[in-house]
C-alpha cells in the first residue's frame, strides 16, 4: 500500500488558515496577556486577521477554479466571492463587537451575583469574543468552499460552536442571553442531527461523500430515489435551519433577540452569506439534476417563509426581533434565487447576500445606540421620536429599513429585482407574485418604524443615543455607504460579480 | 375693414371689467364713470357698424372676424371668431343700448353703496360676455360668452351675498343654468361628432345632410340649454329668486337681455329646428307652459320684482312659444325679445325707483298712491304696462299680437291650442301688470312708518324715460313695411305669406286679444280698486292660491325630486367611501396585522415547541416525498 | 444478515432521539437524545459504508465522534450556565423569549 | 458642445438641495430664498429646453443615454415629447409659486425649514426626471423613490393626522409600485428572450407576448397608476393625505405627482400594452365615470375644505382617464392639456385654500364665513380658483373638459353624456365652498384676518393669469402637445370616429 502525502495547496486554503491561526494566537493572548493590554491586541490580531485573510482572497482570485485538500474543498469564483463577503461583513462586524459595553465582563459569573458586579466595576472585560468569532469565521469561510460533506460536516459546527456561546454574552438581560445561548445550542445540534442524518443517505445513494461523485451519481440517476430523497430532505432541514427558513425558523427570533446585539448583527449577516452559499453550491451544482425532486419543495418553503416573516414582523414590539423576522422573510427572498436555478439567479443572490447581510451589520449597529441607563432599548415605544432627538441615527436607521423593504434607490431594490426576475426567468411566477406581495406587507413594518421614530412624540423615559464609539461609527458608516453606493451605481459589483459567478462544482 | 371692428364691441367692456377689478378701491372715485364709458363707446361701435350695414347690400351685411385659431387638435377647429349679422346687431344694440342706460341709472341708485365700483365691473363683464354670446360664430364661442353671462349674473345676483338668501339665490341660478349648460355642452358635442364641425355656418351646411335624429337630439339638448339660461320650464325656479340683485341688474339680465339668450339661441339655431319637428314641438310646448306658469306666478306675488320676474318668465314663453313656430315665428320672437327688452327694462328700472323711495321695500302691499309721489316713474312706467299688456300702438300690442296670431295659423289642434295659450296668458298678463300698478301707484298709502316716498334724481330718471319711449314706439317701428322681417330674412330664412291658411283675420285676432286683455283689467280693478288692500297677505285664501304664492311649487318640486335624494345621495356616498371602500383597504391592513399576531402565538418560547415545529417539518416533507414516490 | 436492516434500525434510533428531543425537559437529557440521533446517523454511515463497499462512510463516522465531543464540551458549559442561573435545567424554564 | 437640458434641468434643483444642506442650521430666510432662486434657475432651464423643442416632431427630442447598469441592460435613459415637455414645464413653474406662496408653511413642522425645502428641491429633480425617463426601470425607480420625500413632507409638515396619513399614502403607493414591479420583471425577463435584456421604452414595446400575458402585465401597471392617479375605487389615500399634507405639498402631489399616474397609463399602459388597453378599455371608461361623478359628489358632501378639493381632484382625474381610453385626438390632447390646466387649477385651490386655514387656523368649511367683505382679493383668487374648478369657460380648464368630453362623446357617447353631468356636480361643489366661506355675513373669529401680502399675490398672480390667458389663447400649449398625442393614438392604431357628414 502506498500513501501519497496529500496535496493541500495552501495558498488556497491561506485565506482559511490565516483566520484560524488569529484564533489560536487569540487564544494565547488570552493566556499570555496582561488584562489591561489585552482588547487592544486582540482587537488588532482579529482585525490583522481578517484584512490579511481577505487581501490573501483577492490575491488568489486568478488562481481559483480550482481544488485545494485533495478536493476537499474547492476553490472557484463563488467560492472566493462568499469568502470575501464574508469576510467583509467580519470586518465590519468586528468593530462592533470592540464596543465592549454590549458583553458581559464575566461570563462565567452568575447573573446578579457579586462576582459579575466586581469584575464589572474592575473593568474587565471579555476578549474571548475575538477568537470565538475568527473560530466562527473560519467555519463560515470554509462552509460554502466545501466540497465533500465531510467537510461541510465539519465547517457546519464549526462555524456554529462558537456562535452558540457567543449568543450568550450579554450584558445586560444576561438570563435572556443564557437563554438563548441553550435554545440556539439545542435546536442547532438537533438540526445538525438531521444534516448528517441526511448526509448518511446521500453518501448511501452516491456511494462516496465527495460532491462530484454524488453529482456523478445524481446524473446517473442509478441509485435509489428515496434514498437520494430522504438525503437531500434531511440535508436541506440542516442547512434551512441555519438560514431560517420556516418552519425551521423558531429559533431566530428568540436568538436575535437574546443575543448581545453585535452578535446578533455578526450572525444575521454572516451566518446567511455562509449557508446560502454552501446551499447555492449544493443545489447549483450537486443536486442540479435532482431540481424536480427539489424545486416544488423549496418552492413551498420559500412562499410560506417570505409570508411568515412578513406578517409576523407586523405586531413586534422590540426592534432586534422584528429584525429577526424581517431577516425570516429575507430569507425566503433568496430561497427564490436558490429556486431560480439559473445563472441569473445565482449572481442575483450573491448581491443580495452581500448587500443584505452589509445593511443588517448597519441596522443592528444603530441598534446597539440606543439604549437607557439599564442598557439597550429594544422595545420599538421606546424608540418613539428618536428622529427628533438624533436624527442622524434615526435617519441611518429608517435608510437601512427602507434597504430592506426594497425602496428603488437602495442596494436592497437592485438585489430584489434581480432575484425575483431570475426567478420569474425560470418559470416560478407564483413565488415572484407572493414575493412581491409579501414585499407590500414587509414595507408595512419597516414604514411603522420610521413613523415610529420621526413621527411619534417621545415618551418622556430616559432613552437616549449614545455617543457611538469611533469604530462603531464607522461599521455604520462603511454599511451606509454601501448600502446606498449599491443602490444607485450596482453595476460595478453586479460586474464584478458576472465573471466568477461561475461554479466549478 | 369695419369687421374689424366688431371685437372692439367686446373689448372695450371687458378690459374697463379687468381694470375695475385689478385696479380695487383705488377706482373708487371714477369707477362708475369708466363703466358706464365703456359701455356707451361700445354701443357707439355698435351702432356704428349698423349704419356701415345699412350702407351695404342686404347679402353683405353679415361680417366675420377671425381673431385666431382658439382650439384646434385633429379635426376639432375652433376660430375665435366674431360673426356680425342681422340677428346679432339687433341684440349688440339693444344690449350695449339698454346696457348703457342702466349703467347710467346704475351711477345714482348704486350711489350709497360702497362696492358701487365693484357692481360697475360686473355690469361690464356682463356686457362683455353677453356681446361674446350674440357674436360668437360657433356655438363653442357661444358657449363661452353663456357661461360668461351665467358667471355675471351669479355675480350681481350675489352682489349683496352677505346676505345667505341673497348668496343662495346666486348659486341656485348658476346652477341650474348649468343644467341647461349641459345641454349645450351635449349638443356641442353631438354636433361634433355627427357633422365633424361646431360652427353655425357650418353646421347650417351640414344640417341637411344629417339624419332627423340626430338634429332632433340636438335640438332638444338646445332646448334644455335655452330653458336654463331663459327659465323656461322646467328649468324656470332660478329667476325669481334671482330677483335679490340690485334692481338694474334685474332689469339688465334678468329681463332684457340675459333671460333672452335662450330665444336667441333657438333662432339662431333655426337650421336645426326647422330640419326636426320634434324639437321644435317640444319648443312650443315649452314656451306655452311657461307662458301660461310664469303669468300664473305674477299673479300672486305681492314683492313687486317677483311679480315682474314671473312676467319676464312669462313673456320669454311667449318668445320661446314664436321661435318654436319656424320661420313664420322667429322674427317675430326676436321683435317680442326687442320690444319687451324695452318696456320690461323700463319696469324694472321703475320698480328701483320706487324701491329707491321706499327704503328698499319689495312689497307692493306696503306701497299704494305713489302716483302723486313719483309722477315720473310713474308715467314710464305706466307706459311700460301699456306696452306689456298689449294695448296698441304700444310696442306689446305689435310683437305680441304678432305671436299670438302666428300660433293661431300653426294649423289644427296645435294651432288653437297654443293660440289659446298665448291668448289667455295675455289676459293673465293684464291681470297681474294692472294689479301691479294699482298696488304701488294707485289706492291708499299703506307704508310703512318711516318712508317718505320721493322723486328719483335724473339720472334714474331719464333712462326711464328713455325706455319708456321705446316701449311707445318700437313695436311700430319694427313693423312698418315688415322691417324687421325682412331685415332678418337672411339669417332665419325667409317664410312666405300665406303658407299657412289663417285661421282668423288678424283684426279678428287682435280683436280677440284686446277682449281678453280686457277682461283681465277688469278683473284686477274689480279685486284691488273696489276692495281694499290689506298691507300683510290675506292668509284666509283658497289652496290655490297658496300654491301660487308658492310658485307652483316649483321649489318645492325641486326640493324632493333632485335636492333631498341629492342630499342622501351624498350622505350615503360618504358613508360608503369610509366604510366600505376606505374599510376595505383597512381591512386588508387589518387582516395582516392580524393573521400576524396569530401566527406569532407559535412562537412559544418553549425549545420544545420548536423542535416539535422542526420534527413536524421534516415528518411533513418526508410524507412529502412519500407521496411523490409513490 | 440483511445490511438494510441497519438502516431500519438507525432510522429508528434517529426518530426515538428526535422525539426525545420534543418530550424530554431536562437540558441534559434534550442533549443525550441529540447525541442518540448523530450516532444513529454514525450507523447509517457505516452502513452504507459496507453496502458500497468503501470506507468513507467510516471515516464520518470518526469525524462526527470528534465533532460530538466538540458539541458535548460547548454544550455542557451552556446547560451548566443555565443551570448555575436558574438552579433548573429543565428547557421548559427557558422562556423568556417568545412571541 | 451639446447640453444634455434634461439631465441639467433635473440636476439643478438637486444641486440646490445639496448646497442648502451646506447652510448653517439657523439661516431659515437663506433657505427660503435660496430654494426660490434654485427653483427658478430649474424654471428657467426647463423653459430653455422648451424654448428648442420641434413641435411638430413626434420623436423623442433630448435624448440622452447612459449605460447605469449593464448587466441587467439598464440604461439612464431619457427623452421628452410633447406631453412629456409639458407636464415638466407644470412641474417646474409650479415649483416656485409653492414655494413662495407657501412661504412660511414649513414652520410648523417637526423638522428644520431647511429640510422642507431640501426635500421639496429633492422631490423636484425626481418630478422632471419621472416624466423624461425612457428607460422602463429608471421610471420605476424614480416613480418609487419620489414616495419618500412626500412621505416626509406630509408627515413631517402637515396637520392633523399627519403620519396616519403619509404611512396610508405611502403604504398604497408602495402596493401599486410592486404590482409595477412584477410586470416590469416579466417584461424584463421576456425581453432577455426576445433578443436581449432590455428596459428601452420602444424596444419593450415590440415585444410579442400573449393576449393573457399582455393583459396581466397591463394590469400591474395600470393599478399601480390608477392608486397614484387615484382613479375610484383606489382613491382613498387622497383625502386623507391631502387634509393633511400642508398646501404646498398638497399642490405637488394632486397637481404633478398624481399626473405620474395618467402620465404613466399615457406612456406605459398604452405603448407597452396596446391590445391589452383596447381590451380594458370599457371597463377603465367606466372606472373613469364612476371617478369623476363619485368623486363630485362627495366632494359636495365634505366639511374639510382640503378634503373637498381632494375630491374634486378624483373627479378631475376621471376626466383625464377617460380622455386617454377614449383615445381619439381630442380626447388624448384633452387630457395631457388637463392634466396641465389642472395643475394650476388645483394649485390656485390649494394655494389660496392653504392662506385661508392658515389666517383662519381651521380648515373645516363651516367655521368661514364673509371672507369676501373682510379678504376680498383672497376671496376673488379662492372664487377665481374654483370657476377654473368648474371648468368655466373662458378659462384654461375649459378647453381642457370640452376637449376630452368631445373626444370620447366621438367614440363613447354613454360615457360622455354621464361624464357631462360632472358639470352640474361641479358647480355645487365649488359654489356651496364659495357661498359658506366667501359669503354670507361675516361670522366671529374671521372679522380680522389679514388680506394677501405682496408676496402672496406675485405668487398667486402667475398662476391665475395663466389660467386665463390659457383659456382664451390655449394654441401655445395644444400645438406642443397635439402632435404627440395624435402619435400615441396612431401607434395603437386608432383613428378618430368620422362624423356622419363631413360638414366645414
Amino acid at each position: 500500500m502506498v500513501f501519497n502525502s496529500p496535496t493541500l495547496s495552501y495558498s488556497l486554503l491561506a485565506p482559511i488558515l490565516i483566520i484560524l491561526g488569529g484564533a489560536l494566537i487569540g487564544v494565547l493572548i488570552e493566556a499570555f496577556v496582561g488584562k489591561a493590554r489585552r482588547p487592544i491586541v486582540q482587537l488588532s490580531v482579529a482585525l490583522a486577521s481578517l484584512v490579511l485573510a481577505l487581501i490573501q482572497v483577492i490575491r488568489i482570485r486568478e488562481l481559483s477554479s480550482t481544488t485545494a485538500a485533495m478536493g476537499s474543498v474547492v476553490i472557484d469564483g463563488p467560492g472566493l466571492l462568499f469568502q470575501g463577503a464574508i469576510l467583509i461583513i467580519a470586518i465590519i462586524s468586528i468593530f462592533l463587537i470592540a464596543d465592549q459595553d454590549n458583553f458581559t465582563s464575566s461570563a462565567a459569573a452568575l447573573p446578579g451575583s457579586d462576582e459579575e458586579r466586581q469584575a464589572t466595576q474592575s473593568g474587565t472585560v471579555l476578549t474571548e469574543i475575538y477568537p470565538l468569532t475568527l473560530f466562527a469565521v473560519a467555519g463560515m469561510l470554509l462552509f460554502p468552499v466545501s466540497s465533500d460533506l465531510i467537510t461541510l460536516f465539519v465547517a457546519l459546527e464549526v462555524l456554529s460552536l462558537p456562535l452558540y456561546l457567543m449568543a450568550g454574552l450579554s450584558r445586560h438581560r444576561r438570563l435572556a442571553s443564557q437563554e438563548a445561548a441553550l435554545k440556539y445550542f439545542l435546536l442547532g445540534a438537533f438540526s445538525s442531527a438531521f444534516f448528517l442524518f441526511g448526509a448518511a443517505y446521500l453518501y448511501g445513494y452516491a456511494g462516496t461523500v465527495s460532491f462530484a461523485g454524488i453529482h456523478a451519481a445524481v446524473v446517473g440517476g442509478t441509485g435509489n430515489d428515496v434514498i437520494l430523497l430522504l438525503g437531500i430532505a434531511f440535508v436541506s432541514i440542516g442547512l434551512l435551519f441555519k438560514v431560517g427558513a420556516v418552519p425551521f425558523h423558531a429559533w431566530s427570533p428568540d436568538v436575535y433577540q437574546g443575543a448581545p446585539t453585535p452578535i446578533t448583527g455578526f450572525m444575521a449577516a454572516a451566518t446567511k452569506v455562509a449557508a446560502f452559499g454552501a446551499m447555492l453550491r449544493i443545489f447549483y451544482t450537486v443536486l442540479a439534476e435532482a431540481q424536480w425532486q427539489w424545486r416544488p419543495f423549496f418552492m413551498v418553503i420559500a412562499i410560506i417563509t417570505m409570508i411568515f416573516g412578513s406578517l409576523v414582523a407586523i405586531s413586534q414590539r422590540d426592534v432586534k426581533r422584528m429584525l429577526a423576522y424581517s431577516s425570516i422573510a429575507h430569507a425566503g427572498f433568496l430561497l427564490t434565487g436558490v429556486i431560480a436555478l439559473n445563472k441569473a439567479g445565482f449572481e442575483a443572490s450573491i448581491y443580495y447576500l452581500f448587500a443584505y447581510g452589509v445593511a443588517t451589520v448597519g441596522a443592528f449597529g444603530i441598534v446597539t445606540l440606543v439604549r437607557d441607563s439599564s442598557g439597550e432599548v429594544s422595545d420599538l415605544n421606546r424608540w418613539a421620536g428618536l428622529g427628533k432627538r438624533s436624527p442622524w441615527v434615526a435617519s441611518a436607521f429608517a435608510f437601512f429599513l427602507l434597504a430592506f423593504a426594497g425602496i428603488p434607490l437602495t442596494s436592497g431594490f437592485i438585489g430584489k429585482f434581480a432575484i425575483f426576475s431570475a426567478a420569474y426567468e425560470s418559470g416560478a411566477t407564483a413565488v415572484v407574485i407572493v414575493g412581491v406581495l409579501s414585499s407590500a406587507i414587509a414595507a408595512f413594518f419597516y414604514i411603522r418604524v420610521i413613523v415610529l421614530m420621526f413621527f411619534t412624540d417621545a415618551t418622556e423615559d430616559g432613552t437616549s443615543v449614545v455617543i457611538p464609539s469611533i469604530l462603531t461609527r464607522l461599521t455604520i458608516f462603511i454599511s451606509l455607504a454601501v448600502t446606498v453606493a449599491l443602490g444607485v451605481f450596482p453595476a460595478p459589483l453586479l460586474d464584478f460579480i458576472k465573471p466568477l459567478a461561475i461554479f466549478i462544482r | 375693414m369695419t369687421s374689424s371692428l366688431i371685437v372692439y364691441l367686446i373689448a372695450i367692456p371687458l378690459f374697463s371689467s379687468a381694470i375695475l377689478l385689478l385696479a380695487g378701491r383705488k377706482a373708487n372715485k371714477w369707477g362708475h364713470l369708466l363703466g358706464t364709458l365703456a359701455s356707451a363707446s361700445s354701443f357707439g361701435v355698435g351702432a356704428y357698424l349698423f349704419t356701415q350695414m345699412l350702407a351695404q347690400p342686404v347679402e353683405e351685411r353679415a361680417m366675420t372676424q377671425k381673431l385666431f385659431t382658439w382650439i384646434n387638435v385633429g379635426s376639432f377647429n375652433v376660430d375665435a371668431s366674431l360673426l356680425l349679422d342681422q340677428l346679432s346687431i339687433c341684440f349688440v344694440l339693444l344690449i350695449t343700448g339698454v346696457g348703457t342706460l342702466i349703467h347710467i341709472y346704475s351711477i345714482s341708485y348704486m350711489s350709497h353703496d360702497l362696492d358701487r365700483r365693484r357692481f360697475f365691473a360686473y355690469l361690464n363683464l356682463f356686457i362683455a360676455a353677453m356681446l361674446l354670446l350674440v357674436l360668437g360664430d360657433s356655438y363653442l364661442n357661444l358657449y363661452v360668452g353663456w357661461e360668461g353671462v351665467g358667471l355675471a349674473s351669479y355675480l350681481l345676483i350675489g352682489f349683496w351675498n352677505q346676505k345667505p338668501t341673497y348668496a343662495t339665490a346666486a348659486k341656485k341660478a348658476f346652477v341650474m343654468n348649468r343644467v341647461g349648460d349641459l345641454g349645450l355642452s351635449l349638443a356641442i358635442m353631438i354636433a361634433f361628432a355627427s357633422m365633424g364641425t361646431v360652427s353655425f355656418a357650418g353646421i347650417e351646411e351640414a344640417a341637411p345632410k344629417t339624419s332627423t335624429t340626430t338634429l332632433t337630439a340636438i335640438g332638444i339638448m338646445l332646448l334644455i340649454a335655452a330653458a336654463g339660461k331663459s327659465a323656461q320650464f322646467p328649468l324656470q325656479a332660478w329667476l325669481g329668486d334671482a330677483m335679490a340683485g340690485p334692481t338694474p341688474v334685474s332689469a339688465l339680465i334678468h329681463a332684457a337681455t340675459m333671460v333672452t339668450a335662450g330665444v336667441y339661441l333657438i333662432t339662431r339655431s333655426n337650421f336645426i329646428f326647422d330640419a326636426a319637428p320634434t324639437a321644435q314641438l317640444l319648443v312650443v310646448i315649452v314656451g306655452a307652459i311657461t307662458l301660461l306658469f310664469g303669468a300664473v306666478i305674477g299673479t300672486a306675488k305681492d314683492d313687486i320684482k317677483k311679480a315682474l320676474a314671473a312676467s319676464t318668465m312669462s313673456q320669454i314663453g311667449y318668445m320661446t312659444l314664436a321661435a318654436g313656430l319656424g320661420p313664420v315665428g322667429y322674427a317675430f320672437a326676436i321683435m317680442h325679445l326687442l320690444t319687451h327688452g324695452f318696456f320690461k327694462a323700463g319696469m324694472f328700472l321703475g320698480a328701483g325707483s320706487v324701491m329707491h323711495g321706499m327704503n328698499d321695500e319689495v312689497n307692493m302691499r306696503k306701497y299704494g298712491a305713489l302716483r302723486k309721489f313719483m309722477p315720473i316713474t310713474f308715467i314710464t312706467f305706466g307706459l311700460g304696462y301699456l306696452a306689456i299688456i298689449g294695448v296698441p300702438p304700444f310696442a306689446g300690442f305689435y310683437s305680441k299680437d304678432m305671436i299670438i296670431e302666428t300660433a293661431l295659423n300653426a294649423g289644427g289642434i296645435k294651432g288653437i291650442l297654443l293660440g289659446s295659450a298665448a291668448l289667455f296668458g295675455a289676459g293673465l298678463t293684464a291681470f297681474y301688470m294692472t294689479r301691479v300698478m294699482i298696488l304701488t301707484f294707485t289706492g291708499t298709502k299703506r307704508w310703512d312708518d318711516d318712508a317718505h316716498p320721493h322723486e328719483s334724481p335724473i339720472l334714474m330718471w331719464l333712462p326711464m324715460a328713455i325706455l319708456a319711449i321705446g316701449s311707445v314706439v318700437s313695436g311700430f317701428l319694427f313693423t312698418r313695411g315688415d322691417a324687421l322681417v325682412h331685415w332678418l330674412e337672411p339669417v332665419v330664412a325667409a317664410h312666405e305669406h300665406g303658407e299657412h291658411s289663417e285661421l282668423l283675420p288678424p283684426i279678428v285676432v287682435s280683436g280677440i286679444a284686446l277682449t281678453i286683455v280686457l277682461i283681465g283689467i277688469s278683473i284686477a280693478v274689480m279685486m284691488y280698486v273696489r276692495r281694499p288692500v290689506e298691507n300683510v297677505a290675506p292668509e284666509n285664501v283658497s289652496a290655490l292660491t297658496k300654491i301660487v304664492r308658492q310658485d307652483l311649487l316649483q321649489d318645492a318640486a325641486n326640493e324632493a325630486i333632485f335636492m333631498r335624494p341629492g342630499q342622501a345621495l351624498t350622505k350615503t356616498l360618504i358613508a360608503v367611501d369610509e366604510k366600505v371602500i376606505d374599510g376595505a383597504v383597512h381591512g386588508v391592513g387589518a387582516m395582516a396585522i392580524g393573521s400576524g399576531a396569530g401566527l406569532r402565538k407559535t412562537q412559544t418560547g418553549y425549545v420544545r415547541s420548536y423542535s416539535a415545529l422542526i420534527l413536524v417539518g421534516a415528518a411533513a416533507i418526508v410524507l412529502g416525498i412519500w407521496v411523490i414516490t409513490q | 444478515m440483511n445490511s438494510a436492516n441497519y438502516l431500519y434500525l438507525s432510522a429508528l434510533l434517529f426518530t426515538i432521539g428526535a422525539v426525545g428531543v420534543v418530550i424530554r425537559r431536562n437540558a441534559i437529557v434534550v442533549f443525550m437524545c441529540i447525541e442518540l440521533m448523530l450516532n444513529a446517523a454514525n450507523l447509517s454511515f457505516v452502513t452504507f459504508s459496507r453496502m458500497n463497499g468503501n470506507l468513507e462512510g467510516q471515516v464520518v463516522a470518526f469525524f462526527t465522534m470528534v465533532v460530538a465531543a466538540c458539541e458535548v464540551v460547548v454544550g455542557l458549559a451552556i446547560i451548566v450556565t443555565i443551570y448555575r442561573s436558574r438552579r433548573s435545567a429543565s428547557v421548559d424554564d427557558a422562556n423568556l423569549l417568545k412571541r | 458642445m451639446t447640453i444634455n437640458w434634461i439631465s441639467l434641468t433635473a440636476l439643478l434643483p438637486l444641486i440646490g438641495a445639496v448646497l442648502l444642506a451646506t447652510l448653517p442650521k439657523g439661516a431659515e430666510l437663506r433657505a427660503k430664498q435660496f430654494a426660490f432662486g434654485a427653483t427658478l434657475v430649474t424654471a428657467a432651464s426647463a423653459i430653455a429646453m422648451a424654448v428648442q423643442f420641434q413641435r411638430d416632431n413626434t420623436d423623442l427630442q433630448f435624448v440622452e443615454v447612459r449605460s447605469w447598469i449593464p448587466s441587467f441592460g439598464i440604461n439612464y435613459a431619457v427623452g421628452i415629447d410633447g406631453i412629456a415637455l409639458v407636464l415638466i414645464l407644470m412641474s417646474v413653474i409650479l415649483a416656485p409659486i409653492v414655494i413662495l406662496a407657501g412661504w412660511n408653511e414649513a414652520q410648523g413642522g417637526r423638522w428644520s425649514v431647511k429640510t422642507f425645502y431640501i426635500l421639496i428641491l429633492v422631490l423636484e429633480t425626481m418630478m422632471i426626471g419621472v416624466f423624461s425617463a425612457t428607460d422602463v426601470f429608471l421610471f420605476y425607480v424614480i416613480f418609487e423613490a419620489m414616495l419618500v420625500p412626500v412621505y416626509f413632507l406630509i408627515g413631517g409638515y402637515g396637520t392633523g393626522e399627519r403620519s396616519a396619513a403619509a404611512v396610508k399614502f405611502l403604504l398604497y403607493s408602495l402596493f401599486g409600485g410592486l404590482l409595477m414591479l412584477a410586470s416590469i420583471i416579466a417584461l424584463y425577463v421576456m425581453s432577455g428572450d426576445q433578443g436581449g435584456h432590455t428596459f428601452d421604452l420602444a424596444k419593450l414595446a415590440k415585444l410579442e407576448m400573449s393576449s393573457t400575458t399582455q393583459n396581466f402585465l397591463f394590469l400591474g401597471f395600470f393599478i399601480a397608476f390608477a392608486i397614484k392617479a387615484p382613479l375610484w375605487p383606489f382613491h382613498t389615500w387622497l383625502p386623507d393625505a391631502a387634509q393633511s399634507a400642508t398646501s404646498g405639498t398638497s399642490v405637488l402631489l394632486l397637481g404633478v405627482l398624481d399626473k405620474v399616474g395618467t402620465f404613466g397609463m399615457i406612456r406605459y399602459c398604452l405603448t407597452l400594452f396596446p391590445e391589452a388597453s383596447k381590451t380594458f378599455t370599457p371597463v377603465i371608461i367606466v372606472l373613469a365615470v364612476i371617478s369623476i361623478i363619485y368623486g363630485a359628489i362627495l366632494a359636495i358632501g365634505q366639511k374639510d375644505l382640503k378634503r373637498l378639493i381632494a375630491f374634486t381632484s378624483i373627479s378631475h382625474f376621471g376626466f383625464i382617464t377617460m380622455g386617454i381610453f377614449a383615445m381619439t385626438s381630442q380626447s388624448q390632447s384633452g387630457a395631457t392639456l388637463y392634466m396641465f390646466n389642472h395643475g394650476f387649477s388645483t394649485a390656485a385651490l390649494f394655494i389660496v385654500g392653504g392662506w385661508m386655514i392658515a389666517r383662519r387656523g381651521s380648515s373645516t368649511i363651516s367655521e368661514f364665513g364673509g371672507l369676501q367683505r373682510v379678504t376680498p382679493v383672497m376671496a376673488w383668487c379662492f372664487f377665481l380658483a374654483g370657476m377654473s374648478s368648474l371648468a368655466l369657460p373662458g378659462l384654461s380648464s375649459f378647453v381642457s373638459e370640452f376637449l376630452v368630453l368631445v373626444g370620447t362623446y366621438t367614440r363613447y357617447p354613454v360615457a360622455a353624456i354621464i361624464a357631462t353631468v360632472g358639470i352640474i356636480l361641479a358647480a355645487l361643489y365649488i359654489l356651496i365652498p364659495v357661498q359658506r366661506a366667501l359669503h354670507g355675513p361675516t361670522t366671529p373669529g374671521n372679522e380680522n384676518l389679514p388680506d394677501l401680502n405682496l408676496r402672496e399675490k406675485i405668487a398667486i398672480a402667475p398662476v391665475l393669469a395663466a389660467i386665463i390667458a390659457l383659456g382664451f389663447y390655449p394654441a401655445p400649449l395644444l400645438n406642443v402637445i397635439n402632435p404627440a398625442a395624435i402619435h400615441v393614438n396612431s401607434q395603437l392604431g386608432f383613428t378618430d370616429p368620422v362624423p356622419t357628414v363631413e360638414g366645414k
